[in-house]
């Protein structure tokens, strides 16, 4: 039968929507992918079975190689759905197996499909420390000469630990319904109350932690439609003219400058809408409606 | 013991530390010659201001006094839990902080942590558990979660949690667990200038570049799974 | 969690050296996992499942899927988080036309 | 002419209310009252034993109202018969629990459902009935007409006049009921206007207004985000539209809530075009304005919709499609539930719904043990009117398969589209309704049961659809009910033999036999994935609530 597409204009499959494996073989040039411990060799988290929960064959995350427009490339995809796509001892030595890896094999890039919660309570200790390896192993890794690329744009977002791994990556690609931050909205709202993050409020929860506002703000270097080839297109093009410094004290010095700047200028506010005004933007109620497209044409205009 | 008997005692030949701000700095002697001092105190929630000034700091450092040794002072409750805090993106200062560590490190600095009060998530993530080695003393208390907010959002029931946490290390708090897994080199039974000296001199000699953790883990029986894994995905 | 193993016989079906993984352990959904198992003329399945005492529906769920299809010399591996026999049919076709070289 | 005229006099009403009316009066209350004296205006005019009607249904509630006649003195109001749609708020359940009220008649109780079976299990609530809207609203014209009724609209000018905006919904019948039986008319509004954007009730009909300080509440109860839609329901979506909207031809229909309905809403301009159906289905609807018709309306599918009452953040949208909405000189949305309610009762040739329980005659029921749910509307909807005379096309070939070619009447459809199973593994199909166990412990006259057996006429699961028009017997019945009940017990308890007669029959059609390729049921045939995607579509005009957003 030959469907008509459907009248709003959200163009191919949904990244949101997409599980981790849905995202790796349509983000990589088709059939390329090749996973490392695929499911059929795998065995799931003892940690969970302890605690009577089912696990997943892959503890919640798929890594491989294969090649984007032709270029080789490591990737690293969370699954949002399990457990909140959060790290576990499994799930975290996976992914620094992975980074290992890609320093040996030298891939132009590893590509980080982030969709996690943070630690996995579960297993918080070892997902701590693993998270913690996780950092050092990025880190790592781009001082081999290899960029990591984080991608948000799952359902669970990139919180606490996974958060802070995404900000060490070379860029952030985030739609629109990604968010980024480190303590989550009902994290906040528990231990400080409904005043200070009402986590249901969701429009804020997004005017706070979601891609456009961290896009304004410079979190992130591109703001993507939430479709798996605008990922693809973007990330193909980033790597194209991407450059992977060495870690340099001039660098890290200018961004001190830029977040030291950054808290004064915009110190004392709670919402994005007083930021995005105190930006320039001229009508910040239309910010979250505004198409990804109008929105970069906006930010272009924006003396940042 | 609060922290200048603590520091006294662990540098009894001197140090110039300051507190502003529940943020640390100062320079201490040693046997190795001087160390920087660096850490927070009264259980600080790492906020951008706290992970701002620490990050300033280790600039300065590696600016200023190549290769010297950083001691991190470890006390914090976790990250700052405000809205504001993460409107400004807060990880990306926490990632900040970790980044400049990491030059330290690259530019020929060793790094020890040293957690003095508490060490927990975030707030541990950033800047302790950045270190080449860290050490606890006996009293620390290291976390992710305790057991009883722990069972309410997992929603396995407490007791259950408590017992599986007499043998298990994986996630239940305690500094044991956590050497058990390979993160903390060694327990303090108190704080001592001798043990300090010796773990500054092993790191020193040994300069450390590379992350042994998941090995420690290995070999403590604390971590089985994960160097497996590693090994295997560089094998696969 | 209940931990069940069944076999059935089944019409064999074309061995294929691809394994096929389709669904996510999440709540109301499942895993399932296909590989090549060891008898011609029978099917494999080991299930892990949080939801306690469903052994007869599973039983009865995986011979219907069983009797319908040629999963004969197939191991089949399922992790489940409380799907329903919808959910369990639907992710057992695709994971299963999958299998059978529909790859995506 | 009779010899004598009868001794009693024939206005004690109107007397009755002018006296309460000069007691407020002197009490220095006016038309217009301050919010801060509208307790001592509710002793004033409510008298002890009074029917009294606090407005609210599943959408507005004159909850400003409602807390403060449950902060009234119970010394002063007691014994009051409460007569309304819905009893949602936690307040309406506090004036049983201070004594203020005793008696209830209601239709629905939702969220409240378990405290009132508490209050009627310990006998400090008298219910008269549990009626569906439109046997509620018929009473206030008979038996149950109300002394008093505290309503809500959004605006009030100085002359009382009030407009309720695009929630009219009980409003104008409430009043009507009252104001005409010499009754006390009370209204909270949001706001006070110089000049009404249109008057949806006559000033003269209303005797107090109060300026309430919170606007009142609406609930966005007709809202399914799409995301949250599964494979499963795009798949009994398709088995609907292609096995009973093409069949039937069916123009004029009333949807349920639910993500099953969703589904269908969202498949009208992918699947249902692709089938060629615009212009032959769906056309006409009664049914309050869900979001998740707009893609269906953008694409031209639909002609006409009548609703209930509104829907939050669809106001604008509406507005702008005056063509398919029913709106004011004003612009907006005027609904009305009664006359909607009345629309899907005669007006329609097919209601579509779910349910939490099915039993083998086809009774189906959302009664949960310790919860006293009601009905609503549903059963208004769900039910074939045997009084309705004129025919459709789809009305006819309904009753022919029930009765043959010489049927003397029609049939209207009444759909109901479940999963075999619940969350939680929970079976929808069961030997007996929690109903009857209910009806013992509560000793009701009935048990609560949504939608009767006999007024079904289709049972779509994802195992199929079983059609009960084309069951001869009662036995026949419970086997097409069996046979697409898939792995519930009932399901596993068929006759296999009788069941395949039924297929063969096509009294039972599967997923093959209606010719539906199950792989096209993915989440890429809805014609919006999200609520961004239908914000999208509505050209920005629909503005979500907050926790509906993801962006």
């Amino acid at each position: 039968m030959n469907l008509p597409q459907p009248s709003p204009p959200s163009r191919g499959p949904s990244f949101y929507e997409a599980t981790a494996r849905q995202r790796v073989n349509r983000l990589l040039d088709a059939q390329s992918f090749a996973e490392f411990l695929p499911p059929q060799s795998a065995h799931s988290s003892p940690h969970l079975a302890l605690l009577d929960l089912p696990g997943a064959l892959d503890d919640g995350v798929v890594i491989g190689s294969g090649t984007l427009g032709g270029k080789p490339v490591q990737i690293i995809a969370q699954e949002g759905q399990f457990l909140g796509g959060a790290v576990g001892e499994m799930h975290g030595a996976k992914i620094v197996g992975l980074l290992q890896r890609a320093i040996r094999d030298k891939p132009l890039a590893v590509l980080f499909l982030v969709d996690s919660g943070g630690v996995r309570l579960h297993e918080a200790n070892a997902g701590l420390i693993a998270l913690s390896e996780i950092m050092r192993a990025v880190l790592d890794t781009r001082a081999a000469g290899i960029p990591v690329f984080a991608l948000i744009g799952g359902m669970c977002g990139a919180f606490g630990g996974m958060g802070i791994v995404s900000r060490l990556c070379s860029a952030i690609l985030m739609s629109e319904q990604g968010r980024l931050a480190l303590s989550g909205p009902e994290v906040i709202e528990t231990v400080a109350g409904v005043e200070e993050f009402d986590s249901r409020d969701r429009a804020l929860v997004w005017r706070v932690t979601g891609g456009k506002h961290r896009y304004l703000m410079g979190d992130c270097v591109a703001l993507v439609e939430d479709d798996v080839e605008d990922f693809r297109q973007t990330i193909i093009t980033l790597l194209a003219q991407w450059q992977e410094n060495p870690p340099e004290p001039h660098a890290l010095r200018a961004e001190q400058e830029r977040l030291t700047q950054r808290c004064q200028q915009f110190s004392g506010m709670r919402d994005g809408l007083e930021v995005w005004a105190a930006l320039g933007v001229p009508n910040p109620q239309q910010i979250p409606l505004l198409e990804r497209d109008a929105l970069v044409t906006l930010r272009q205009g924006l003396s940042l | 013991m609060t922290l200048f008997p603590l520091l006294d005692t662990l540098f009894p030949a001197g140090h110039d530390a300051s507190v502003t701000r529940q943020v640390i700095a100062g320079t201490a002697h040693t046997a190795i010659g001087p160390v920087a001092l660096l850490g927070t105190v009264d259980a600080a929630a790492i906020s951008h201001d706290i992970a701002l000034r620490l990050a300033s700091q280790v600039l300065d450092l590696v600016d200023q006094h190549p290769g010297r040794p950083l001691i991190f002072l470890v006390d914090t409750q976790g990250q700052a839990l405000a809205r504001a805090q993460e409107l400004l993106c807060l990880n990306g200062s926490l990632a900040h902080l970790a980044r400049c560590v990491d030059l330290a490190r690259r530019r020929g600095h060793v790094t020890l942590g040293l957690i003095t009060g508490e060490a927990v998530s975030g707030g541990f993530l950033s800047f302790g558990l950045m270190a080449d080695r860290v050490y606890a003393l006996q009293s620390a208390q290291v976390r992710v979660m305790d057991l009883k907010a722990m069972a309410r959002v997992t929603k396995i029931p407490h007791e259950r949690l408590v017992a599986l946490a007499a043998s298990s290390p994986t996630f239940a708090p305690g500094a044991e667990n956590y050497h058990r897994m390979g993160a903390i080199e060694a327990l303090w039974d108190t704080p001592s200038s001798e043990l300090l000296e010796q773990a500054l001199a092993q790191l020193r000699a040994s300069q450390p570049g590379g992350d042994n953790r998941l090995q420690q883990g290995r070999l403590r029986g604390g971590r089985q799974e994960a160097a497996a894994i590693v090994a295997a995905v560089l094998a696969a | 969690m209940d931990q069940l193993t069944f076999q059935f016989p089944a019409q064999p079906c074309k061995p294929s050296a691809k394994a096929s993984l389709c669904g996510v352990v999440s709540s109301g959904n499942l895993e399932v996992l296909i590989t090549q198992g060891g008898q011609p003329n029978g099917c494999e399945v080991s299930i892990h499942t949080s939801a306690r005492g469903f052994a007869p529906i599973w039983q009865a769920v995986l011979a219907d899927f069983a009797a319908q299809h040629a999963l004969g010399g197939t191991a089949i591996t399922i992790n489940d988080m409380g799907a329903t026999p919808a959910v369990v049919t639907l992710r057992l076709g695709q994971a299963f036309r999958d299998y059978c070289g529909g790859a995506q | 002419m009779p010899t004598s005229l009868p001794s009693s006099t024939w206005d004690t009403r109107r007397q009755r209310r002018q006296a309460r009316l000069q007691r407020a009066t002197q009490a220095g209350i006016g038309r217009h009252v301050p919010a801060e004296r509208i307790k001592t205006l509710l002793e004033t005019v409510i008298a002890p034993g009074d029917r009294v009607c606090l407005e609210g249904n599943n959408q507005k509630q004159a909850d400003f109202l409602a807390q403060a006649l449950s902060e009234c003195d119970p010394q002063q109001l007691h014994h009051l018969h409460l007569v309304q749609s819905v009893l949602a708020l936690p307040s309406h359940v506090d004036l049983f629990e201070r004594g203020i009220a005793s008696r209830l008649d209601f239709s629905f109780s939702g969220p409240q459902g378990g405290r009132l079976a508490r209050l009627v299990q310990d006998r400090r609530i008298e219910i008269g009935a549990i009626h569906t809207y439109l046997e509620l609203f018929g009473r206030y014209f008979v038996d149950l007409t109300p002394d008093v009724c505290l309503i809500t609209a959004q605006s009030a000018d100085a002359a009382g006049n009030l407009y309720t905006g695009p929630n009219t919904e009980d409003t104008p019948l409430i009043v009507e009921a009252t104001a005409f039986k010499s009754g006390i008319v009370i209204a909270q509004v949001n706001e006070r206007l110089e000049h009404l954007p249109r008057v949806d009730v006559p000033g003269d009909w209303v005797d107090y207004v109060v300026v309430a300080p919170r606007p009142n509440h609406i609930e966005p109860l007709f809202t399914r985000d799409p995301a949250q839609i599964t494979e499963i329901q795009i798949l009994m979506a398709m088995m609907t539209i292609k096995g009973i909207y093409a069949e039937y031809g069916i123009t004029r229909l009333n949807h349920g809530i639910g993500f099953d309905t969703a589904a269908i809403e969202l498949l009208l301009p992918t699947y249902a075009t692709a089938l060629g159906l615009k212009g032959k289905i769906c056309t006409h609807w009664a049914l309050n304005p869900h979001p998740t018709l707009i893609p269906a309306i953008e694409s031209g599918f639909v002609q006409s919709v009548h609703s209930f009452g509104s829907e939050v953040g669809m106001d604008a949208y509406i507005a702008a499609r005056s063509d398919v909405f029913f709106t004011g000189a004003d612009g907006s949305m005027r609904s009305n539930r009664a006359f909607s309610q009345t629309a899907g009762l005669y007006a329609c040739d097919l209601f579509i719904g779910s349910t939490l329980q099915i039993d083998l005659a086809g009774n189906s029921s959302t009664a949960t043990l310790g919860r006293i749910t009601g009905f609503g509307g549903a059963p208004n909807m769900g039910s074939d009117p045997h009084g309705r005379r004129h025919a459709s096309p789809a009305w006819l070939k309904a009753g022919r398969e029930a009765a043959g070619p010489q049927a003397i009447r029609g049939r209207k459809l009444v759909v109901q589209c479940v999963e075999t199973f619940r969350e939680h593994m929970t079976p929808v199909f069961v030997e007996q309704l929690d109903a009857w166990k209910m009806q013992e412990s509560l000793g009701m006259a009935l048990p609560p049961i949504m939608i009767y057996g006999d007024d079904v006429t289709h049972v779509v699961t994802e195992e199929g659809i079983a059609n009960l028009l084309l069951c001869r017997t009662p036995e026949e019945r419970e086997q097409a009910i069996r046979g697409v009940a898939g792995f519930t017990p009932v399901g596993l308890a068929r006759d296999q033999a009788q069941v395949d007669q039924l297929r063969a029959r096509g009294v039972i059609r599967r997923v093959d036999d209606l010719g539906i390729d199950p792989r096209l049921a993915t989440r890429d045939l809805l014609a919006a994935r999200s609520v961004k995607d239908l914000v999208r579509c509505s050209g920005g005009l629909y503005t979500p609530p907050s926790r509906f957003r993801n962006w």
